[in-house]
This record gives C-alpha cells, structure tokens and sequence, in this order.
C-alpha cells in the first residue's frame, strides 16, 4: 500500500463513456493482485473532494491499467486527462480473488456486468498463468458496453457475451446466460463483478449448484484505506453479521460471508 | 532551525499539527503513508464504552467543497482498544489523544475511568458534539448547562487534561466555551461537524441513511476561522482549531487567529500525507518570515 | 406543457425561482442578459430608510465553494427607491419583493409604511438575519423575543404580505420560525448568509474590512437544506429555500424538501442567466417524469 | 453588454508567467471600447467561483484579446485553457478611457506598469487612428516582466522602458522615467494603468504640471455589472465623497475623481 503521487499516464483508449487508461507506476504494480483497487485523486481542487476507487484492470511490468465508465463528475473529469499528465494514486488495496496453483487445470467463469468487467481482466491474466482454463460471461445494456471483447477475445480467452437488448450475443441479462451454459461448463469457481442486481442473482444460482463463488462489492469510499468507516457493508463473520470496512476486508467476499441488500437505491 | 513546539500548559506538542477524530483511524492506518512519530499528535476514533456498529450505510455524501459523513460512532470499544489497539500506539513517539463518546454523562465517565489505567494517553478528547447520533443532531454542546455537566463530571473523573470538543451548530459559540471552562476543562478543541443534509432528486430520498450528517472540509473553514476568532477572545484555556484545514496557508490562518494548534480531519482522506506536508509547509513558512518560534504568531491577527 | 406556478397563498407565483436579494441588485442590472418577466419575481438589494454607505472595502473574499461578503446593504434608500427605481420595476411583469431593513423595529416600520403608498410591490422580505452590519454578526433573528416583536410591529405596519428572513446562525431554527410564525409572518425564507471569516497569513490581518461577512454559495447548501427540512415539518405558512442554488437539481432539492419556491443568490454572479436557465431546468425534470404541476413534487421527500 | 458563452480561444501566446489569448467573439468586438473590460468564468466547478475581470488588450474584427499575469488560482487555471477550447465571457463591461477626434494631432503618454499595460493596447490603437501621438511609458520589475515591447514596437508606438532592476531600459520605477521625460514630451493627456502606488505617483506628477489623467482602477470583482456593491471604491462626485462601483462607473476615472486608499494590502 503506497503513494504514488506522480503514475504517468502512457496510454489512454476509449469507447463512447468507456475509457482504459495505461499508468507507470512500478511500486503499485509491483505489489497488486487481482480485485484489488486504487484511489485516484482527480483534481486538485475540492471538487470532486474525495479520491475514486478503480479496480486495477491488468499490469504489465511497471504499468497497470484501470476501465472506468463516466458516471458522474469525477470520472468525467477523469475522462478528460490526457497522456503525458500524472496521477496522484494510492493503491494496491483491500483484498483480491482467491487465485493461485489450486486452480491448475480447473474451469473458473468469471461474470463481469458493464464496468464490472474491469477486474475480470487481471484475474484472467493471473488464473491462465496458473494454468486454469478461463471462461469469461461478458454483459452490458448494449453492444456498445462491451468494448472490451477483442481484449480479451485476443488473449485467446473464451468470451460469452450477452446484450440486454440483443444487439450482440444472447440476448437478456447476463446472469441467465450464465444460468443456461453453467451445466456444460462446470466450472470449479466463480468470480463476479457488476451490478449488484447481478451479482445477487449469480450468488443464487452458485448456491443451488453448490459453486463456490467470489464477488467484487461496490460501496462509497472515504478514504480507500480503512479510516473512515464510511464503505461499510454487512458481513457474516463467525456467524455473526457485522458492519465491515469493504475497503480494508474486501472489496472481494465469497458468497457465504455477503448480505445483500434488500432494496439499493 | 525552527522551534515548532508549542506548548498547551497541560502538554507540549512537538509542532501544532494534530490529525482529527474519526479521520485517522486508530492511527495506524496512515503508517504504510507517513512516519506517525512526525507529528504533533493525533486523535483516534470516538470511543464509547462498549463496541458499536454505526449507522447505516450510506454514510458519506460529497457536495462543494465538503463531505457530509454520518459514520455514527463505531468502534472497538474501550476493552478491545485498550487490549489490542493502545499498545501498538505506545510504540509512538507523538501525543495519542483519545475521543471520548457516551450516550449520558455516565458513560463518558466510564470510558475516561476505563482509560485512567491505561499508560501512553496524552489527554481525553470529549466529543460532545458529534451530529450523528442522535434525532435532529442533538449532543450536550448544544447547552451551555449539558456542556457544564458532562465536562465537570468527566474532570472529577479524570487522571488527565480534557479537551472539549464543541460543536458549530450553535448561535453563541463563547457561551459555550466559557460554561466548559467554567466546568474545567484544560482546553477547547473548536469544531465537530456542521448539521447537514443531501437529498437525492431521482429516488426523493435523503442520501443519507440517517438523513442528517455532519458536514466538513474546506466549505467550513471559514465559519470554524471565525468561532476561533470569537472563542479566543473571551477564553483563558488553549484553543485547537479545527475545521477545513488542508495545507500550511489554512493552518497558519488558525494560528494566526488565535489556535494554539489544529486538528486536520476530511483532508487525511484526500491526502494521506496531510498532515506532514503542512508540518513542512509551517517550517517553510516560518524561514521564509524568519520566525524562530512558531509559538510566536500564535493570536497575532491585526484587527 | 408543464405548470410550474406555486402559489404560496398570499400570492401566486409563475414559478418558483425567485433572485435573492443583494445579489440581484434592483433587477435591472439583469435585463442585458435575462428577459425578467420570466422570472416568478425578484427580491430587490436590501432598502433602509435613508441612503446607506455600507461597508468599508474589501468587501468580498472567495472560500473554498463560498463567497464572503460584508457589503453592510449600502442602498438609494427608501424615497429614491419608490420615485427612481421602482416606476421602472412596474413595467415588468413579475413579482417585485422588497427586502426590508432596520436599524430598529421602527425603522422596518417605517421602510414599510412609505412603500406601502407605492404600486407594483407584491410583498416585504424582512431581512432580520444580515450579519454584516452589527458587531459580532447581531441581528433579530439570533433571538426569538426580538423576531417576534419586529416581525409584529412590521405586521402592523404593512398593507402587503411579509415574509421573514431568517439567520442560519441560531442552534434552533425552529424556534425562531415559530416566533416568527406566531407574530404573524404570512411566509419565512431560510436563510440569509453564515458568519464568516477570512485571514490573509501574509498581511496577518482578516481580509475583510469589516473582519467579519457572510458566507453564501454551493458550499452552503447542504446546511440550509437541512434548516428547511427542520422547518417545514414544524410549521403552517409557506418556506422558501435559499443558499448555493445555481441549478434545477439544487433547486429540486429544495423543493422535494418542501420549499414552496427558493430565491437564488451568488449564483447570478457566476452566471446572470441563472435563474433563467433553473427555470429551464425544471421544465425538463418535470417532463422527463410527467409531472404536469410542479407544486405537486414540494414536499415529497421519503424519509 | 453581453454573454457570450463560447468565445473561442482561437490564439495563445505566452511568455514565462504572462499570457495574450485572443478570443473570437464578435458581439463583444462589435461594441468594445479602450478601457472596458471583460469577465472571465474560469472553471464550471466552484472553484474558483467567481469569473475575474481582465481588460479588453485589443480588438480586430471578430476577435478581442486579453493579456494577463498568473497571480493566484483562477490566473493559473485560465493560463492552461488552450487553443479550440472555449471561454464563457461576459462584456463589455464598465466605462473606458476618454479617447476621439479632440485628441488628433496631440501627443499621448500613457503609463503601463506590469500586467497594467494591458488596455494600454488597445487605447494606444484607438487613439492612433484618430491621429495622436502617442507614447508608452512600459514599467516592470525586470526584462521578462516587459513581454509586450515588440507588440508596441511593431506597430511603430514610441516606448519608453524601464525595469526596476535596471535589466532592460531606464533603471528604476516608471513614475520616475515618466517624471524625467514629462518635460520634453509634453502631453495633453495622460493615462495610466497598474499597481496602485504607480498610479499615485503618476497622478501627483500630472496634478503638479496640470495635466489632465485617467486611471484604471482595479478592485475586487463579484459580478461585474452593477449586481454586488462588492467592487466599490471612494470617488469624489459632485463635491462629495461616495463609495461608487468600479465596475460600472469605472474602472476609468479622472485624477480628479479618484481618492487614492492611505495604505493598500
Ligand atoms: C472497490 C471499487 C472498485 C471500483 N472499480 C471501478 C472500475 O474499475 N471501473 C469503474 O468504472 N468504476 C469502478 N468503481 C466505481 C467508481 O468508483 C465510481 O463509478 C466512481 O467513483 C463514480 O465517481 P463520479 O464522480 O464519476 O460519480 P459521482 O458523481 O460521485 O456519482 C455517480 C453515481 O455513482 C455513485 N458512486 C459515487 N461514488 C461511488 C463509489 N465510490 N462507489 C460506488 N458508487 C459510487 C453515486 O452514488 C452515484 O449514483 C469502483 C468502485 C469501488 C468501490
Ligand atoms: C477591471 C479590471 C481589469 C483587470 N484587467 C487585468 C488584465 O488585463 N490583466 C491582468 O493580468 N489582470 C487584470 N486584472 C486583475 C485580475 O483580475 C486579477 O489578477 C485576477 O482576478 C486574479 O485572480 P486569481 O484567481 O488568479 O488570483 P486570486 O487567487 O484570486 O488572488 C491573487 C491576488 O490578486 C488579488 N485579486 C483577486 N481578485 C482580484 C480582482 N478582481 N481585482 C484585483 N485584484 C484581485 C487578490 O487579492 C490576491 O492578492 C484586472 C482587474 C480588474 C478589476
Ligand atoms: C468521516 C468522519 C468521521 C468523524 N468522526 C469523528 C469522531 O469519531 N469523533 C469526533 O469528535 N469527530 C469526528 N469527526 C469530526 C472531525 O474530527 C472534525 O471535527 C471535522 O471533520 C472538521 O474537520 P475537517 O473539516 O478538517 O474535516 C469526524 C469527521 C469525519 C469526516
Ligand atoms: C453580495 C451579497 C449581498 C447580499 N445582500 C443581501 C441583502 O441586501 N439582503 C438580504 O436579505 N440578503 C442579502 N444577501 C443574502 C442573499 O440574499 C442570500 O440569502 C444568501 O446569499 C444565500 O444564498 P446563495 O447561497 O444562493 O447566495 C446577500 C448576499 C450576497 C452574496
Ligand atoms: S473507505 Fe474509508 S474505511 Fe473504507
Ligand atoms: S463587481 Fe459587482 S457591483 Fe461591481
């Protein structure tokens, strides 16, 4: 967990509201994991005040990367940085994936909703170094929300894609794309990140089947760091439910220790 | 070379920077950032007796230049914290001041008594302001009588100085402050958050799960600036200013009005490194005046 | 076609986006840029009986998503108001409210009783609450005895409906507004500025001329937001909201929190066609959700 | 007056902390005059929250330009805008200098200190078509602070340098280069721009030799127009003192009108 006051922008793409930004920032590359996050300080004004959490997206030596969806102010201004100019980032931090030597020859499937894919691509990356063989669900509202495709299409990694209103792949909500090509795939893991709506219902089919499941919870962040008690979420531990910092013991659960929220504004 | 010291009668900090209550953590959480032994001290995280889970999330919104938090007081308790949190603290060279939290004067008493036994506190923090945790933001600061009898019942129960932390959401701050130093408290800690709200146009729901919270950062400087300034004219104890405070400029502002030292809170989370740039930031400041002692602006503001 | 007027019950409105006074200054200063007549009305700069100086300059000073001001309502005054100016606010058609001040209750009287002689005024803001011309930011509306006796002498006084402008420097708004509610005030707009300082760390000296001024601007909304949820949910006559409106969303906030209408100050600094544009913006909210009468969404907050 | 909220930034120069941008914006080109002066809205975020005023440097056509020294955050901000971005600005604003037909043939001392020469430009331009002589005097603390002298130059405008380290030009305070050479030059009117103390000077100076003078004040601005009472100063009218906004009945004033602050911050 460092600093990093300067990461170099070195490569920017983008997709309509999506955009994937390349940063130089050895320490933190040198240290992440996968679904693990940073901070980003997006201006030097207050305004936005706080720092935005995004998923570390792959790394690549000194380099990683983060894919963010304009959502509001702070990633709009994020949005506008070009190459050349310098982040002030924290990072790596909270908990990842369970990855590592077990998953040698398993099926993992990985369910990424719109932005939720951002994570999705490192934990490939790091899953396939250990010899798993990656199935990964790829959903969004739209063709236009899956610019990812071709990334991950490139690294040879299987891709089942699904739009919400057809326009590319199954057409429907990627959970029940999901629901219908489980059996074939039997996957030993399963790793998901989107909306919550999504996530929940992954959760549920996982548990029917007896799958055992991670997920990448949201929350708002304070700090990113475990100070402010400001992401908490409710979280089995031992059997009893707490509030627990997302930030600090996630943003990474499995399916047994998370309680999803009835109604999510 | 600088002398940043400062001196508060009751303790002597190495520089005027302290990191506010419930924007440090227990401390620790900055050390992977910065060397805590630099600082002038820190406060840790409201404390009641017993452990507490807080409010419901959501619990942070941001608006112009602040946040509004509505965290609601969680924590370890006062065992667990004296058990396992104290004593990786005490490995710190710097003041470790406590922020002491009760739902009645009793508790407060409690957790104080509680912490007497424990060695490598500086001084008690009575946080009897926070916004959050009760219906419409009411705490005893409020009063001038329920200031009165929670400090002077923590003082009779106190092996340690105790600062008073007062709240803003009041019409007459000195009224206030002098009932506390009536009450005997060694000093004032000048403010806790501003009641506030946010509203949520698409669902018609308040942002916040407790409707109310308590807003901070830079957007309030400029109220806190002028209670300190109030405040120190009519009072005889120290005064810490705290209050939007995020570079050396805002610090030395306090200063120069009247703050013995500060407390920097919201900015920790901005920039991990805060309250060690504005150490720095001091420094400069005072080689560039050529001021040996910092202590010497101090209350030096020209009206 | 949506239906944006509110009728506040003394008086009916286009719609609810109101210019707050002293930032507005008589109107006219507005028509280069904005057609008036589309507004619901405007507050005009706060009139005493005789012409004004104000304060001593510097009188602005910029904070963190805030403004300063201790202008100290310099002004024409009450004759060269009604022979100069307000014969050429009558050929817009819009809602012209005067702002009111005093320097005593008699002189809020007698502002009052020479306008009422005069056409073309549809109602008194009685600015009790400016903290930039008493020492120490005193002013009626820091206590519920002296608002409710200007508030009831001015009653007396005035053909016209009053509405009274609170201070957001109180610990119970509520209580003021009940005073207010009970001497007779036909409506209550919150709030007026937040006591405020500023220091220059180089000169050491408050930037103000005057020390002290009123913070006004985005970095105020969520406090005020909060006073008029407390307000509206204790009292009968109409609220209007006002404090760091600059766009239909705030706006909306202040109106699903039950505002009636809400009054737009510093934002028409920033930008002159601000009200215009929120007016706009309402507009399209409503349409998007398929409101027909915006009065229909005031006070709609789930909590 | 108006609102013209996309003035295109069409030109940009700048040297060391000193920047010309010129601003295509032809209703406020259309009824600019020397002296007037524009707002600027620097950021759509709220901070800095008001616009800043910066003098009208020149017109041609369709465009205006301003020149201007970074001097805290809005200046800093504004001197990153670049060429194809655009400005919301608001102008012209206030009452210029006195210029026109009466002064054909005259000679014409006008006084710049530092980024005080700004409408200096756009007055001598004025005043050259309509046939004066016309004269700068460009003070400023050092070479780099003279960036405009070949502006002037090129369009053939006498320059009288100096710098108060001596690094280019008369060595010392313009009011005093401006006292040495009053006597030779013998204007009919002199005008004047920039730090306060200057000003003073220079209206002593042209009091004693009854010359007559305006000066540009400056003061600080909340709206620009009338609206705020914020940007008031003492100013003699009729035989009586009044606090009179500098930006409607200024920012030009006659020596006579002014009443010079005893000590500035
Ligand atoms: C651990 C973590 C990892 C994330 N990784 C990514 C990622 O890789 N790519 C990506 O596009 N997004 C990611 N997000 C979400 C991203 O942080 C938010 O989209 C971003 O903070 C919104 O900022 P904004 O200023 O643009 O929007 P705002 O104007 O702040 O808000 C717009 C909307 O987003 C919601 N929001 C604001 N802040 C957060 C927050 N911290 N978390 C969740 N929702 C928020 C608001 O409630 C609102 O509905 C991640 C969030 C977390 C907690
Ligand atoms: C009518 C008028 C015309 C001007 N024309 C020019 C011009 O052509 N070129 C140029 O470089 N500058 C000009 N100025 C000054 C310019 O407006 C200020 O330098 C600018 O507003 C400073 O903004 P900032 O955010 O960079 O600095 P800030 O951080 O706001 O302040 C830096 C310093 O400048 C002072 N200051 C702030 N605002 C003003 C203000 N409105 N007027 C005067 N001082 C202020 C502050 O008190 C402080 O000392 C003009 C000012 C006026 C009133
Ligand atoms: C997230 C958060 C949690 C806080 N928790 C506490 C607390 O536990 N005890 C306390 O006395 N003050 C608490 N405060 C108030 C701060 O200590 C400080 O008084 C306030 O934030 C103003 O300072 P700032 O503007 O620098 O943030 C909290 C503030 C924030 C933002
Ligand atoms: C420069 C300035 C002058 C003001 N003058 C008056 C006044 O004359 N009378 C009054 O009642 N309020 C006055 N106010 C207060 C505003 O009407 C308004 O209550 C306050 O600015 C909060 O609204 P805002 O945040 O939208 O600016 C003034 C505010 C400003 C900024
Ligand atoms: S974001 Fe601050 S504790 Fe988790
Ligand atoms: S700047 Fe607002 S009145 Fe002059």
């Amino acid at each position: 967990m460092i600093k990093d006051p300067q990461a170099l922008i070195v490569g920017k793409k983008n997709w309509e509201d999506y955009y994937l930004f390349s940063l130089e920032s050895s320490g933190i590359a040198s240290q992440a994991l996968p679904g693990q996050f940073i901070m980003v300080r997006i201006s030097a004004q207050p305004q936005p005040l706080l720092r935005r959490p995004f998923s570390i997206h792959s790394k690549e030596k000194k380099n990683i990367e983060i894919f963010f969806q304009i959502t509001g102010l702070g990633t709009s201004l994020l949005s506008q940085k070009r190459i050349g100019e310098s982040l002030d980032i924290l990072g790596p931090l909270g908990k990842g994936f369970v990855t590592g030597e077990s998953f040698q020859d398993k099926v993992i499937v990985a369910v990424g909703g719109g932005r939720g894919i951002a994570p999705l691509y490192f934990l490939s990356q790091e899953l396939c170094s250990s010899g798993a063989s990656v199935k990964i669900f790829y959903g969004g509202k739209s063709h236009k929300d899956l610019p990812l495709k071709e990334k991950f299409e490139k690294d040879g990694i299987e891709l089942f894609c699904s739009t919400d209103d057809g326009s590319f792949g199954y057409k429907g909500f990627v959970s029940d794309f999901f629901k219908a090509e489980l059996e074939k795939l039997n996957p030993s893991c399963v790793f998901a990140c989107g909306p919550e709506e999504m996530m929940k219902k992954i959760a549920q089919i996982t548990q029917e089947k007896n799958i055992p499941a991670e997920f990448s919870l949201e929350s708002v962040m304070g700090c990113g760091f475990g100070a402010c008690w400001g992401c908490v979420k409710k979280i089995k531990k031992n059997f009893k439910e707490e509030w627990t910092k997302i930030c600090e013991e996630g943003p990474v659960f499995s399916r047994e220790e998370i309680i999803w929220t009835e109604e999510e504004k | 070379m600088t002398d940043l010291s400062v001196d508060l009668g009751f303790i002597k900090l190495k520089n005027p920077v302290l990191a506010a209550s419930g924007t440090f953590g227990y401390g620790l959480e900055f050390s992977p950032f910065i060397d805590l032994n630099k600082l002038g001290g820190f406060v840790v995280k409201g404390l009641y007796f017993s452990p507490r889970p807080g409010n419901l999330p959501p619990r942070l919104v941001e608006t112009p230049g602040g946040l509004i938090n509505a965290i609601g007081l969680p924590g370890v308790g006062v065992e667990r914290f004296s058990e396992e949190i104290l004593p990786e603290l005490r490995k710190y060279n710097t003041a470790i001041i406590v922020n002491v939290c009760g739902e009645s004067n009793e508790e407060y008493a409690s957790v104080v008594e509680r912490l007497n036994k424990e060695e490598g506190i500086s001084a008690y923090e009575l946080n009897i302001s926070c916004p959050n945790v009760k219906k419409d933001g009411l705490c005893p600061a409020l009063s001038p009588k329920d200031t009165f009898s929670v400090v002077s019942l923590v003082k009779k129960s106190s092996s340690r100085p105790v600062i008073t932390k007062l709240s803003p959401n009041v019409t007459d701050i000195v009224e206030i402050a002098l009932s506390a130093q009536e009450a005997g408290t060694d000093a004032l800690s000048l403010v806790n958050t501003f009641l506030a709200m946010a509203v949520d146009i698409e669902t018609k729901k308040p942002i916040l799960a407790n409707t109310f919270g308590g807003l901070s950062g830079p957007a309030i400087k400029p109220l806190v600036l002028r209670m300190v300034y109030q405040v120190v004219s009519h009072v005889k104890i120290p005064v810490i200013g705290i209050g939007g405070i995020s570079s050396g400029k805002d610090a030395l502002e306090y200063l120069i009005t009247g703050a013995k030292a500060v407390e920097v809170g919201t900015a920790n989370f901005i920039d991990p490194e805060t309250t060690v740039k504005i150490i720095e930031e001091l420094k400069t400041y005072c080689q560039k005046k050529g001021i040996d002692k910092i202590e010497t602006i101090i209350g030096t503001l020209k009206v």
